[in-house]
């Protein structure tokens, strides 16, 4: 069973790869878009460390709505209130329980995906982080490995697609053979999911 | 660049600007800025917001006949929803809020929380979408075009438009006959470079340009050897006419990027007309400067709004802000 | 660059600027910009020009309240004489006419002749000198100190003077007081690049700067690695402050070169602001922006200009042109 | 003797030599300057050319004046009241004559020399045209090949000098190793001349 412990050590961890990951998803950015994706993630994963660490919620669920609200409130861009929505929509899924598995994990995941493909619009195949997030949660009945695998495959997957969502679809078919950069951070959070599990 | 650290730059700006603005109120903490003598009874709230490195946009339009409050994100990045609800409560005269956005995806998102919040603490608010720019024109699948350079004749003619005490939904419903009938068209001469980046944040060496960018520093949609003033001028009306095919006389924003020169900006604009009057098309306003900027970006942007009687009046109107001033 | 050919550059710049502004009379063949009621009877006429590329520095600033006839050469290019006499002619009401001239040797020999060639014609001319720039310390052995940033506070308040009908005297004498109280210091990011050349005027690698510019892309008299925007401006107040000696209030003017992006200008005007505080230098008004520009060029400049009761007055007097404006 | 003719191909000869060298005056320009004296002489020499070409005057000192009014119309900067001084005060000073010695325009050319050294307030040393029109006045009392010779090492001389007039001054000690852009177009003035006589 997963407990608020476990859903903390997941953002840390998010934290910490995304602050090593910075200047790849900035530049990841930089020929598709405004090349600031890797700060935003960064400035907003650091308020959510620092949040957890002053508040310390007591359940999964509280972790993730409070770590949703701090990206909502501290990210701004396209990617504050999407992946806002999806750490607030998975914890609000999880309800109030102290502890959880990782089938109730997959299911609240799936919610919180589904809650940011309503609020962006984006299907899979519009080369966004929708493109990381689905093929892993598809995953997640396995393990958190395979989760971590099919995210990277599916970031990577991105790389030929021709970007329909976001400002990537500005440059219209220029946005072909630049994987996305959401796609990018969408796997680092998934690789920190495992990291948390010890996988 | 001539910062101090690039995580302080958009507050280094907001101290500044305070600075140099007394008739602002300026929150540099929640990164709001207020017209001084805000919520002017009776009157709509004029909110808008955006990434910084824009400027004068949006901040510098914020004042008497244009702008309530703007809401300043870090650079390129929208703003969040706390901002939007902080300026909505500081300027809302009980008269409702219109939030002015650009269409990008994180500006329609953060906008649309914050209007939601609003509305919980019973803030009247409504919602335009400025989305001008033709380079964008698949917009089936796209996020939709871009929100540029019309921004400023919707934030100058709404502004006008609630000075004059008209009811939201009219402040509403003028917002979006200037948006419906503006477009515009961007050309870049060089990359920018962001404070976080460092460098340009595309690669365009001397001597190409790039057609239909946006103000992000985004690429365009696509890249030419070098052109004179006067294709680039061709390219641009063309591009904007097709696409607004105006009957009634136009603005005309000639807007630089940001490091394209006055001079080159004027010689660029007597290009624009020249193509404007072969085609015929009648010129109300002119307006040259850099307005919607893209930090440290070279090239211009070409917007045309077309006006009937009460927009010209509208935008004639008297405006007092940083940016924008006249008749006051 | 956003040109035709480097040759039209002055002449289209001056035909979009017709465009622009029907306010002004502009003589695209004889390069010279009048208001377009002038003579102004009973009021002394004002005339600048200089190098083009300076931008809105001097065409920008003719209307009411500030210069009557602005004379653009070519691209950091003094203008002719011809062009001079041509101004001096068009807004002379019988009250004379005062020359405000940039001290570079070439404005200086062409508005000299410009000005005998005035008096044989009859016109009465008196000229004032601007050369506020610190960096040029050594004067004996220069062609002494340049004129940059206080041209504009020059030009505002001797136009306000004249706006009010005081005769060529005190006009010239407002004039001069303006100047002997100011001082600025520049700083460059980056070299500009003029039509002609195609290319950056000198090599100035990223992660250096110029202390001591002028604003013609010359090199400073100083190159030093990267420093931020907090001891640049601690640079520049001192440069400014050690000569002035302030006891009065200041004006300040913080300008960007051309290519410095309104943010980093405005964080700049903060940190300026910390400094001149910690000095003890009271602020009458503050004024940020790209007004005495170098083309491209990246970076920024620091004019303080003390005032009395009656210079404070005279540059809140009300101002109409392309590029400054208040009160009207 | 010299005539209204040789005059003529005094002038036109720079008019070429200036266009031919108007990039590198140019250059010169750059480091210590403002990146114009090219295009400025280059502007005002055609202007000559073509007001030479159109009113053809009679004398020496017609062709001169002539020509120097023109560099005053058209050139603007430094430059132009300077050379344009030069040449109408060197005009003057030919009076009214259809045929002067070379002795006789050496003397004139002198009397423009101190025209421009009063208007400019430079002297010798100053590293500014001054450096080369001086000696070149100098040794025209030899030859014109000799005055050519003489304005080009004069030119070349202002290399180690620091600029005392002009813009060059401005950027003090640092224009110490810049050979004066001014001095090496009067170089070019002396070299057409030298030319016009076929030395
Ligand atoms: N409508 C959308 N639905 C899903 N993801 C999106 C959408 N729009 C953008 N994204 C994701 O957001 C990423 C960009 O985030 P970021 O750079 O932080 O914001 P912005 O685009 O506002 O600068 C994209 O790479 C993409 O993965
Ligand atoms: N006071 C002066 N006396 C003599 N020559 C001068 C003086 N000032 C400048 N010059 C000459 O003029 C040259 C520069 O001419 P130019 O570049 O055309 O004008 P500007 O300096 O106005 O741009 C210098 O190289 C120098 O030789
Ligand atoms: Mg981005
Ligand atoms: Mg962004
Ligand atoms: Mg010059
Ligand atoms: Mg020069």
């Amino acid at each position: 069973m997963l407990d608020a412990d476990f859903f903390r050590r997941w953002m840390t961890a998010t934290a910490a790869s995304v602050d090593r990951e910075a200047e790849r998803l900035t530049a990841l950015d930089s020929p598709i878009g405004d090349a600031d994706h890797g700060s935003n993630l960064q400035r907003g994963f650091t308020a959510v460390a620092a949040a957890l660490d002053k508040e310390a919620p007591g359940t999964p669920g509280g972790v993730l709505i409070l770590a949703g609200r701090q990206l909502i409130s501290t990210v701004g861009g396209a990617s504050g209130p999407l992946y806002g929505t999806l750490l607030r929509r998975t914890g609000k899924a999880l309800g109030d329980a102290g502890e959880v598995s990782a089938e109730q994990l997959a299911e609240a995941l799936r919610a919180g995906v589904d809650a940011v493909m309503t609020l962006g619009g984006a299907a899979p195949g519009d080369a966004t982080m929708i493109d990381a997030l689905v093929p892993a949660v598809d995953a997640l009945g396995d393990s958190f490995t395979a989760a971590r695998t099919a995210a990277e495959e599916g970031a990577v997957a991105t790389t030929p697609l021709q970007a329909r969502k976001g400002r990537a679809s500005y440059v219209g078919e220029r946005s072909i053979g630049h994987q996305d950069p959401g796609a990018t951070s969408a796997a680092l959070l998934i690789a920190a999911l495992a990291e948390a599990a010890g996988e | 660049m001539l910062i101090n650290v690039p995580e302080t730059v958009v507050a280094d700006a907001l101290r500044g600007l305070a600075a140099a603005h007394p008739e602002l109120t300026v929150d540099v903490e929640n990164r709001v800025i207020v017209r001084r003598d805000a919520p002017v009874a009776g009157q709509v709230g004029l909110v808008s917001g955006g990434g910084s490195g824009h400027e004068p946009l949006h901040g510098g339009f914020v004042g008497p006949g244009m702008l309530s409050a703007a809401c300043p994100g870090e650079v390129f990045t929208s703003p969040v929803p706390d901002q939007m609800l902080r300026a909505a409560a500081a300027v809302d005269s009980g008269a409702g809020v219109l939030f002015i956005v650009k269409n990008y995806t994180g500006d329609v998102l953060n906008f649309d929380m914050a209007a939601e919040m609003a509305e919980d603490e019973g803030i009247q608010v409504a919602k335009v979408l400025v989305n001008d720019d033709v380079a964008v024109t698949d917009s089936l699948y796209t996020a939709g075009r871009r929100g540029t350079g019309a921004t400023l004749f919707v934030e100058k003619i709404a502004g006008a438009a609630a000075a004059e005490g008209m009811p939201l939904e009219r402040v509403e419903a003028v917002a979006r006959q200037v948006n419906e009938n503006s477009r515009s068209f961007g050309i870049a001469l060089s990359a920018c470079s962001t404070p976080a980046k460092g460098s340009p944040t595309f690669d365009l060496p001397p001597g190409e340009l790039e057609l239909g960018i946006g103000i992000h520093g985004e690429p365009g949609r696509e890249r030419r050897s070098m052109m004179t003033s006067g294709e680039i001028a061709e390219a641009a009306v063309e591009a904007v006419v097709e696409d607004l095919q105006p009957r009634n006389p136009v603005l005309v924003l000639v807007n630089g990027m940001g490091a394209t020169p006055l001079l080159e900006l004027y010689g660029f604009n007597a290009e624009v007309h020249r193509v404007l009057e072969q085609r015929g098309v009648p010129v109300a306003r002119v307006l040259v400067g850099n307005y919607v900027t893209s930090l440290d970006m070279a090239g211009a942007s070409l917007t045309l709004c077309q006006v009937d009687e009460e927009l010209l009046r509208l935008y004639d109107a008297p405006v007092k802000t940083p940016g924008l001033r006249w008749g006051v």
